[in-house]
């Protein structure tokens, strides 16, 4: 059966399926971010895993360069590396607006958040079917 | 020779340049005059590039020079250029627009970052546009994302930050599924060029059946989180109609369209078209389109919230782009192009238009804007032109791309799809025709307003009679624009 | 030179933006408006007779759309008609909006409609008729709402769906005639070529849909509602637009629809003619029928309205020159009763304010040149013999019965019968009730209004009497298109 | 040259045509001018006709004029023509002089005199034309024209009667117009000399086109099934123009039958048809005109029945095939006298209008006593009438006699005793009506009038016609062989009309209507009441053919109908409706942004059940609506359009506002709900999950796929 010998794959898919569900199905903001990085970080390894070429060594070049033979497909860990920032960057903007709410609303939840209605004054007339 | 191949690459790097100068530049005036010269610059070279295609075809640019394609290739075709620079030119009416708006809508210090996202965002944009990398693409994908969320939440108002947030979630979603769309291809083909991964893909597909599906798959839908195809499409109104108005211009008419453009390269440029046809996905996003156009314009039929009447109009449009992707055949992508640019024109003018009866009368709902014609004349009759187009009146784009989806539908003999097609093209007459009547008509609409009583200043008109009269020419011109993209696509 | 074929289109249009920009008063913006329609006409007798060519192509954007001006027979005869019956209703509204308000915005968009029924009429192909089709709706829009109440913009809006629904059916049809045929030019005699069995259902669905799209505009019943409602215009936008410009461009439509695009042949073939044929009988029964009901008089000659353009297309339907010239020929005595019959209800309604029928007892000792002239139209378009309604009758229902259907002359004449119903009752209000007591005296309306009803009247009874010279020119086309 | 014969013809149709508009003009200012034009006109008109005889006698004279009325005018003149032009002048001058005086109490004088010269020109139009259109075009224009007579006092009674008329005449006229077109469709020549030789060939159609063709005509000729017009529209139109709606007019659709059946070359089942119809006008008119009391409405039954014996005439012409020329004349000669006779009553029925005002038997008991003058002219124009010899009516009744003894030979015998004892009865029944008006008139005792009425008739515009028709009735009653002559009948006098046989049979039938009056009207129908005796007239009571069958079966035909063409005529607007209301509902749930997805459910729950009871209420007025409507008040149609969406709209405020309502209380108990129950999901959420439910989908498919 594929999923027995190609773990990561497998690994990575349900790493995949629990980062979305914690991002859907938490109210909490500060858990939805977590769920999106563990959802990227699946993806890295999902990439990462279809570099990997058995018996050697990562493509790092400590004192000498050994060859090309000697070192994994590196293409794919430069593409996780720019992932990596890209991730970094959403958590960072995330994580600032969520401050920026519970400044005002003093809650994290985003359901107690919604619920209240905003200040600008033309939004309360607009969700009743007047 | 060679400069004019690299003319794409430094557009880009212009405008990068200058968001990154920005911060250091102190009063706001200078900030904008920075921020223009630079998107006026590269709208030039954008027109270099489209003569440059016109007359010696399209092109590709492999970043450092070497010919081996080991670093990040650009494909500059002729959709490519006349997309570049159309969208450019929306850009810089947009951001004139917004020299004078901008300041009454967002606070003092806050203007800085607004510009700063503008040329992000527009660098952004070409890069989607001209990659033929799909990781690059992703890169710039995710800078879109980013810099687009910034614009929405510059205005710091409680719904406008719940309105960011929302969309920002679901947009990190979309290029979640995006790059594992990539992480796919990659897993199968080796490479992230498309073209080698075309070649790649059309040698062995048999053995990927199922793979390519899932990435297909994942590419649409990740996609079509962020250009709001229909079922994926709620961030839409509350993003669009809490933003200010200017961002709300771009995101509605600019921002969406890369993302629908950059599906058509994956659909058909990495898979190709009969291989993309075998898989019913196809049907999937023609049904989602005609949805999309009739929920569109149905929901906005409701609206008392003007923005939120443009933001769902354009949900609608966009369903008549993805119906065209959806037609599977290469004219329908043509068509799906043609519309981008002629929705892009109007749409910004609609909502500019819409920014400016806001300012003036200091109510969002359409109930407070009867008499406004009689009012302020000329906005409403700019925004009253670009209404006809939407409702679909001869020689405005709108029917113009109408009539090609109708001729494309019996070509390929489906003939109900004609019906969703006027039907939506119907129900946008019900929406905007009650707003343009009640401007100009009715007594008791016009007791006591004064003629010319809300004068609006001509600066802030003329981007928008710029908008207008670009739009009848795309009307007008819409053959040889149609000749200049259609053989690239096939 | 070519150019001036243009002129009776584009004279009107640079007449109201001319009107629109300068603040002219009353007396000097009549005295413009008046010249102006006249100078129209003599445009259009110039080019008809001395110019020699005779089509021009003025935009062609792309294969499909492209805005081709052509002079035919069919088109001269409708241009001829609304051109002239435009001087006189001319005349008679700077009578009737002596004291409306509004009255420069009126004349603008009324001399813009001439330019579009003119276009209408010279349109060379299916695209430039759609396109004018298209603005003679938004030029008449706010005609009809000149009044500005609430019940105006209802009506308004009705008017504008109903339209632009028609307009989108059209489309839809367009479109699929297009697909087939690469072109859309008039040419006599249609221009589908062989229709093979298997394209049949798809030739019958695209008539349906263009039939169903231009019938809007031609009162056809299902879509008929907006006729009605949209009485409540001023008169002279009720008289021109609802008895003349925009049913008569409707009907005129579905002429080069049904003779230059689809061709007789074919719409025989196709069995379209029956389908139509059903829709139409009911047109006429209804329009009689809810005519007798309506108390109110102008409500009542929209039905007849509605009747009579029953008529109209009956004799388009049936695929036979004498029907054909029937149809024509009751095309333009419809138009010249039903403007006479909207005038004078429209002088009654200017002079004494009463639109109801039993308000008007004995009006006709106090106004008798005004009812004379309402009885003696309405008597012809009865269809009693020596009137003209009766030779159109005559004609429709000889070729209706070549074709052998025993239908088509009976629902005739039943329907003569009804618009009698609904009309002398009107003239024995009028004449033989004795006036109420305590009622006002009233005297003959301004010049400017009584004149042109009384040329009209006279022309209608001259018709009647001698419709010959007419006729030939009717049956010269009626041979080219069947 | 202009005043050649053949322009002659088109010339008296034209004079009074133009003159009747002269006279309106001269009229405008002074009266006894414009009388005095119109009688010059009529004279003129009267000598043109004169003149013509010897044209008429020897040839028959054609006139074409091309152009005019699309087909152009076909004019034509022979005897029977020639003797229809003479009658309608020489009455309608009598008619002119008698309206002089009889309409001086009356108003809009100069209206009427127009429209009396305008359906003069008219019915000599129709006795002139030789084109079935042109026949048809003047036929419909003397209807409208007489129309606007018969509708000259402007009451309602005038009104009710001036609407069956022209209600019937147009019908008539348009079904006539159906049988024109299948004619020309069939023979595509409408010449009545070309005709017949035409309709050979064209198969059995031609019963249907003379059957079409002679209802046109038959509603004029008052034929039986379409005579219920007659007695409503003689008693409110003015006297004189009664008198030449019976004497002329009836003619105009008389001659239409004859030609009709002149073009159908008198074919046998026709005629028997026009017989069969004769004989019940004639049966039926003498009846009723027994038990009426109104003498106009006596008169007009008369006419009806006189009718009958001219059209029993033209029917058998056709039955009798070779030997009709005798048949022929005795119904020209029958129309003739009918004419001069009805004249005469209806100018005495007008003296008597003009002086009481009345026309029942039971006011104007006793009026004429002692009017020696009155009383005879009136007594030759019963005797006339009733066919006592030595009157023209005797006359030409024999000739008719005669004629049924020649077809014995020809018909079978029992049909023709039939007709016999209908020719009898009717003859008796109308020797007793006119005994009955003459006795009410003349015989009854009546105190009030006594006193007035002491002296005979004053005016002499009045007495004068009716003496010189008295003189000519009894002229022509002595000597009927010389009106035969001049008519071209060759052996006229050989008629020996005065034979012993049938003297004592014209006695016979006198003695049997006195016998009718004796005991029927005077046991049966005079009513002895306090002071005096009472007529009464107890066919009211009677199945009405009109009241019974015409008006229901139209109207409920006109409701129905109408019922589904409004049903055609608004139903665009009603699915509009349905449609706009059904979106509005959808997308009502989709804007509950804020509320939590519980909050929603059971907001939606809270709104299903309130709109079950708006349903039931609305359902209970939308009912009755419709309940109103079904009862067929149409006229209410607006108001209950209206109020249906007056309804409709209230029922959506109460729905928005019991939402509202509901909200609030709602909102009080869910919000003690909620602090227990934390669980909710947010709008974000919300979509989300209908995203991951898409994209479950999606998977799904592929992997099926």
């Amino acid at each position: 059966m594929a999923l027995f010998h190609n773990y990561y794959d497998s690994a990575s898919i349900v790493l995949f399926g629990i980062g979305l569900a914690t991002l859907m199905l938490n109210k909490n903001l500060i858990k939805k971010i977590i769920g999106m990085n563990i959802m990227d970080t699946s993806v890295f390894l999902f990439l990462v895993s279809k570099g990997y070429i058995a018996g050697r060594n990562a493509p790092i070049i400590t004192d000498r360069y050994e060859g090309v033979t000697a070192y994994v497909n590196p293409i794919p860990s430069a593409l996780i590396l720019t992932g990596i920032v890209v991730a970094v960057s959403v958590t960072a903007f995330l994580l600032a607006l969520t401050i920026k709410l519970y400044e005002t609303y003093g809650t994290v939840d985003l359901e107690e958040i919604l619920k209240v209605k905003g200040d600008d004054h033309e939004v309360n007339n607009q969700s009743s079917l007047d | 020779m060679k400069l004019i191949t690299s003319l794409p690459l430094i557009e880009i790097l212009i405008l990068f340049i200058s968001a990154f100068l920005m911060p250091f530049v102190r009063k706001n005036k200078n900030i904008k005059i920075v921020s223009v010269t630079a998107l006026t610059f590269s709208f030039i070279l954008s027109v270099v590039i489209v003569i440059n295609v016109l007359q010696n075809g399209a092109f590709y640019f492999n970043t450092g020079y070497i010919d081996t394609i080991l670093g990040i290739q650009l494909y500059i075709g002729p959709v490519e250029s006349l997309l570049n620079s159309l969208f450019l030119f929306v850009i810089i009416l947009v951001a004139c627009f917004s020299f004078f708006t901008i300041d009454s809508e967002i606070r003092e210090n806050r203007i800085k970052l607004f510009y700063i996202m503008v040329n992000l965002l527009s660098a952004s944009i070409l890069g989607v546009i001209f990659t033929n990398d799909i990781f690059n693409g992703y890169v710039f994908i995710e800078v879109a994302a980013l810099t687009s969320c910034g614009i929405v939440v510059v205005k710091e108002t409680q719904d406008n930050i719940k309105a960011a947030l929302k969309y920002l979630i679901m947009s990190t979603i979309g290029s979640g599924l995006i790059l594992m769309g990539i992480a796919f291809i990659y897993s199968f083909t080796g490479h992230l060029n498309i073209d080698l991964i075309h070649q790649a893909i059309l040698e062995d597909y048999t053995q990927y059946q199922k793979a390519l599906l899932i990435t297909i798959a994942l590419f649409t839908s990740g996609l079509g989180v962020k250009s709001a195809m229909f079922p994926l499409h709620t961030w839409l109104p509350d993003a669009h109609s809490t933003a200010p108005t200017a961002s709300s211009a771009l995101l509605s008419a600019i921002v969406l369209k890369p993302f629908a453009f950059f599906l058509i390269k994956i659909m058909y440029r990495m898979i190709g078209f009969d291989l993309v046809n075998q898989f019913n996905i196809i049907t999937i996003i023609l049904t989602l389109g005609c949805c999309g156009m009739l929920f569109g314009s149905l929901a906005a039929i409701f609206q008392k919230n003007i923005k939120r009447l443009i933001a769902y109009s354009s949900i609608a449009q966009m369903g008549y782009i993805f119906f065209g992707i959806g037609l599977g055949s290469p004219f329908g992508a043509a068509i799906a192009v043609y519309h981008m640019i002629g929705h892009a024109v109007t749409k910004s003018a609609l909502f500019m238009c819409s920014g400016l009866m806001i300012e003036k009368t200091g109510y969002k709902t359409i109930d407070n804007y009867k008499g406004l014609g009689h009012e302020m004349p000329i906005t409403f009759a700019l925004f009253t032109l670009g209404a006809f187009s939407m409702i679909g009146i001869p020689i405005f784009p709108g029917f113009i791309s109408k009539w090609y989806l109708s001729i494309e539908c019996i070509h390929l003999n489906q003939l109900l799809l004609i019906f969703v097609v006027l039907a939506s093209s119907l129900l946008n007459a019900v929406y905007y025709f009650p707003i343009i009547i009640n401007g100009f008509f009715g007594i008791e609409n016009l007791k006591n307003k004064e003629y010319h009583s809300k004068k609006v200043e001509t600066q802030k008109l003329l981007p928008i009679a710029a908008l207008i009269l670009a739009m009848v020419l795309l009307g007008a011109f819409s053959k040889n624009i149609l000749d200049f993209i259609s053989p690239e696509l096939h | 030179m070519q150019y001036l074929l243009l002129a009776p289109i584009l004279f009107p249009f640079i007449l109201s933006i001319v009107l629109l920009f300068n603040k002219w008063e009353e007396k000097i913006r009549n005295r413009w408006v008046l010249c102006g329609i006249i100078i129209n006409f003599l445009l259009l007798i110039h080019n008809v007779f001395i110019l020699k060519e005779n089509r021009i192509h003025v935009l062609k954007l792309n294969e499909f759309i492209d805005i081709y001006i052509k002079m035919d027979t069919a088109g001269i005869v409708f241009c001829f008609l609304v051109s002239f019956l435009w001087i006189l209703t001319s005349f008679y509204s700077i009578g009737y909006m002596h004291d409306e308000r509004k009255q420069t915005r009126f004349f603008i968009f009324f001399t813009a409609t001439l330019g579009v029924t003119n276009g209408i009429a010279l349109s060379g192909n299916l695209i430039t008729l759609y396109l004018f089709y298209e603005l003679l709706t938004l030029f008449t829009f706010p005609l009809v709402i000149h009044a500005g109440n609430e019940t105006a913009l209802k009506a308004g809006y009705k008017y504008l769906i109903y339209s632009f629904g028609g307009a989108a059916l059209s489309l839809f049809g367009m479109f699929m005639i297009f697909s087939k045929t690469q072109s859309l030019d008039f040419i006599p005699g249609g221009i589908i070529q062989p229709v093979f069995t298997k394209e049949l259902s798809y030739y019958f669905m695209a008539y349906v849909l263009t039939f169903c799209g231009f019938g809007v505009k031609a009162g056809l019943v299902p879509f008929h509602s907006w006729l009605p409602s949209a009485m409540v215009a001023p008169t002279p936008v009720s008289a021109l637009l609802h008895a003349v410009a925009v049913v008569k461009s409707g009907i005129f439509s579905l002429i080069r629809m049904s003779y230059f695009i689809f061709g007789p042949t074919v719409i025989m073939l196709i069995k379209g003619n029956d389908f139509a044929l059903v829709f139409i009988l009911i047109t006429i029964l209804t329009g009689s029928f809810l005519a007798i009901h309506q108390k109110n008089l102008k409500k009542r000659l929209a039905y007849s309205t509605i009747s009579q353009l029953g008529y109209i297309m009956l004799g388009l339907v049936v695929f036979n020159p004498d029907s054909f010239a029937g149809g024509m020929l009751h095309m333009i005595f419809h138009a010249f009763i039903k403007i006479t019959l909207f005038f004078c209800v429209g002088a009654i309604m200017h002079i004494t304010g009463k639109t109801e029928i039993q308000e008007i007892q004995g009006l006709g000792k106090q106004l008798p040149i005004l009812m004379w002239c309402f009885s003696l139209s309405a008597i012809s378009l009865v269809g009693i013999p020596p009137t003209n309604g009766f030779v159109s009758k005559w004609f429709l229902a000889i070729g209706s019965l070549q074709t052998g259907s025993f239908v088509i002359p009976i629902v005739l004449l039943l329907s003569a019968l009804l618009t009698a119903g609904y009309l002398l009752p009107i003239i024995t209000t009028a004449f033989f009730k004795p006036i109420p007591a305590g009622e006002s005296v009233y005297t003959e309306p301004s010049p400017f209004m009584l004149i042109p009803i009384i040329i009209l009247t006279g022309i209608v009874l001259l018709t009647g009497l001698f419709p010959n010279p007419i006729i030939n020119i009717l049956d010269t086309i009626a041979i080219s298109v069947i | 040259m202009i005043l050649s014969a053949e322009n002659l013809l088109f010339l008296i149709i034209l004079i009074p045509a133009i003159s009747a508009f002269i006279g309106l003009y001269i009229g405008m200012n002074s009266e006894p001018a414009r009388n005095a034009f119109y009688t010059g006109t009529i004279i003129i008109v009267f000598a043109l006709v004169c003149f013509l005889y010897p044209y008429a006698k020897s040839s028959s004279l054609h006139y074409h004029m091309a152009g005019i009325m699309g087909t152009g005018l076909y004019l034509k003149l022979d005897m029977l023509r020639y003797v229809m032009i003479f009658l309608t002048s020489f009455l309608w001058l009598l008619a002119h002089i008698f309206s002089t005086h009889y309409l001086l109490k009356y108003k809009h004088r100069n209206r009427y005199y127009m429209f009396f010269i305008l359906t003069f020109s008219s019915t000599l139009g129709v006795f002139l034309s030789e084109h079935i259109l042109n026949l048809f075009t003047f036929f419909e224009l003397m209807t409208v024209t007489s129309y606007f007579l018969v509708i000259h006092d402007e009451d309602e009674f005038t009104h009710k009667a001036g609407y069956i008329y022209i209600a019937m005449s147009i019908a008539g006229g348009l079904i006539q117009l159906m049988g024109i077109f299948l004619l020309y469709n069939y023979t595509s020549t409408l010449l009545i000399n070309q005709l017949p030789l035409e309709i050979e060939n064209i198969g059995n159609i031609k019963y249907l086109i003379a059957i079409l063709i002679m209802i046109g005509f038959g509603v004029k000729a008052c034929m039986f099934p379409l005579h219920i017009w007659l007695p409503k529209v003689y008693p409110p139109v003015p006297s004189p123009a009664t008198a030449l709606f019976s004497a002329v007019l009836t003619k105009t659709g008389v001659f239409g039958v004859f030609v009709t059946l002149q073009l159908m070359n008198f074919d046998r089942a026709l005629s028997a048809i026009v017989l069969f119809i004769a004989l019940i006008n004639m049966f039926l008119g003498g009846l009723l005109a027994i038990h009426h009391r109104n003498i106009k409405k006596v008169f007009a039954y008369s006419s009806m029945s006189q009718l009958g014996y001219i059209l029993l005439g033209i029917g058998l012409i056709g039955l009798l095939k070779d030997h009709s020329r005798h048949i022929y004349f005795a119904s020209v000669f029958h129309m003739i006298n009918h004419g001069l006779l009805k004249t005469l009553l209806f100018f005495g029925s007008g003296v008597v209008f003009m002086e009481l005002q009345k026309l029942s038997l039971n006011e104007i008991k006793g009026f004429g006593k002692n009017m020696p003058f009155f009383k005879f002219t009136l007594a030759v124009g019963f005797m006339g009438t009733a066919g006592i010899p030595g009157f023209n009516g005797f006359a030409s009744k024999t000739m008719l006699h005669h004629a049924l003894y020649e077809g014995t030979g020809i018909l079978n015998g029992p049909f023709v005793t039939f007709i016999e004892v209908i020719f009898f009865i009717s003859s008796a029944f109308t020797a007793a009506y006119l005994i009955k008006i003459y006795s009410a008139l003349f015989c009854e005792e009546n105190r009030a009038y006594n006193s007035i009425y002491k002296k005979d008739v004053t005016n002499k515009y009045a007495i004068a016609p009716m003496l010189l028709l008295s003189g000519m009735i009894i002229l022509i009653g002595i000597n009927p062989g010389f009106l035969l002559t001049i008519l071209g009948f060759s052996d006229a006098y050989n008629l020996h009309l005065f034979t012993l046989k049938n003297i004592e049979n014209a006695l016979v039938i006198a003695a049997c209507g006195y016998g009718i009056y004796h005991f029927y009207i005077m046991k049966r129908l005079r009513v002895k009441t306090s002071s005096d005796y009472e007529y009464i007239n107890p066919t009211y009571e009677w199945f009405d053919l009109e009241k019974n069958l015409y008006v229901p079966v139209l109207f409920f035909l006109f409701k129905v109908i109408s019922f589904i063409l409004y049903a055609f005529d608004n139903i665009l607007v009603f699915i509009a409706g349905k449609l706009s209301s059904f979106a509005k509902y959808l997308f009502s749930i989709e804007f509950y942004r804020d509320i939590s997805y519980y909050n929603r459910l059971i907001n939606l729950y809270f709104k299903m059940k309130t709109r079950r009871l708006n349903q039931k209420e609305r359902t209970r007025n939308l009912f009755q609506n419709s309940r109103n409507n079904i009862e067929g008040l149409l006229n209410k149609k607006e108001e209950n359009t209206r109020n249906l969406i007056q309804n409709s709209r209230e029922n959506i405020e109460s729905l928005i506002q019991n939402e509202f309502k509901v909200n609030e209380d709602q909102k009080i108990n869910l919000k003690r709900k909620i602090q227990d129950l934390s669980f909710s999901l947010s709008s974000i959420t919300y979509s989300i999950i209908v995203f991951a439910f898409i994209l479950a989908v999606l998977m799904v498919s592929m992997l099926i796929i």
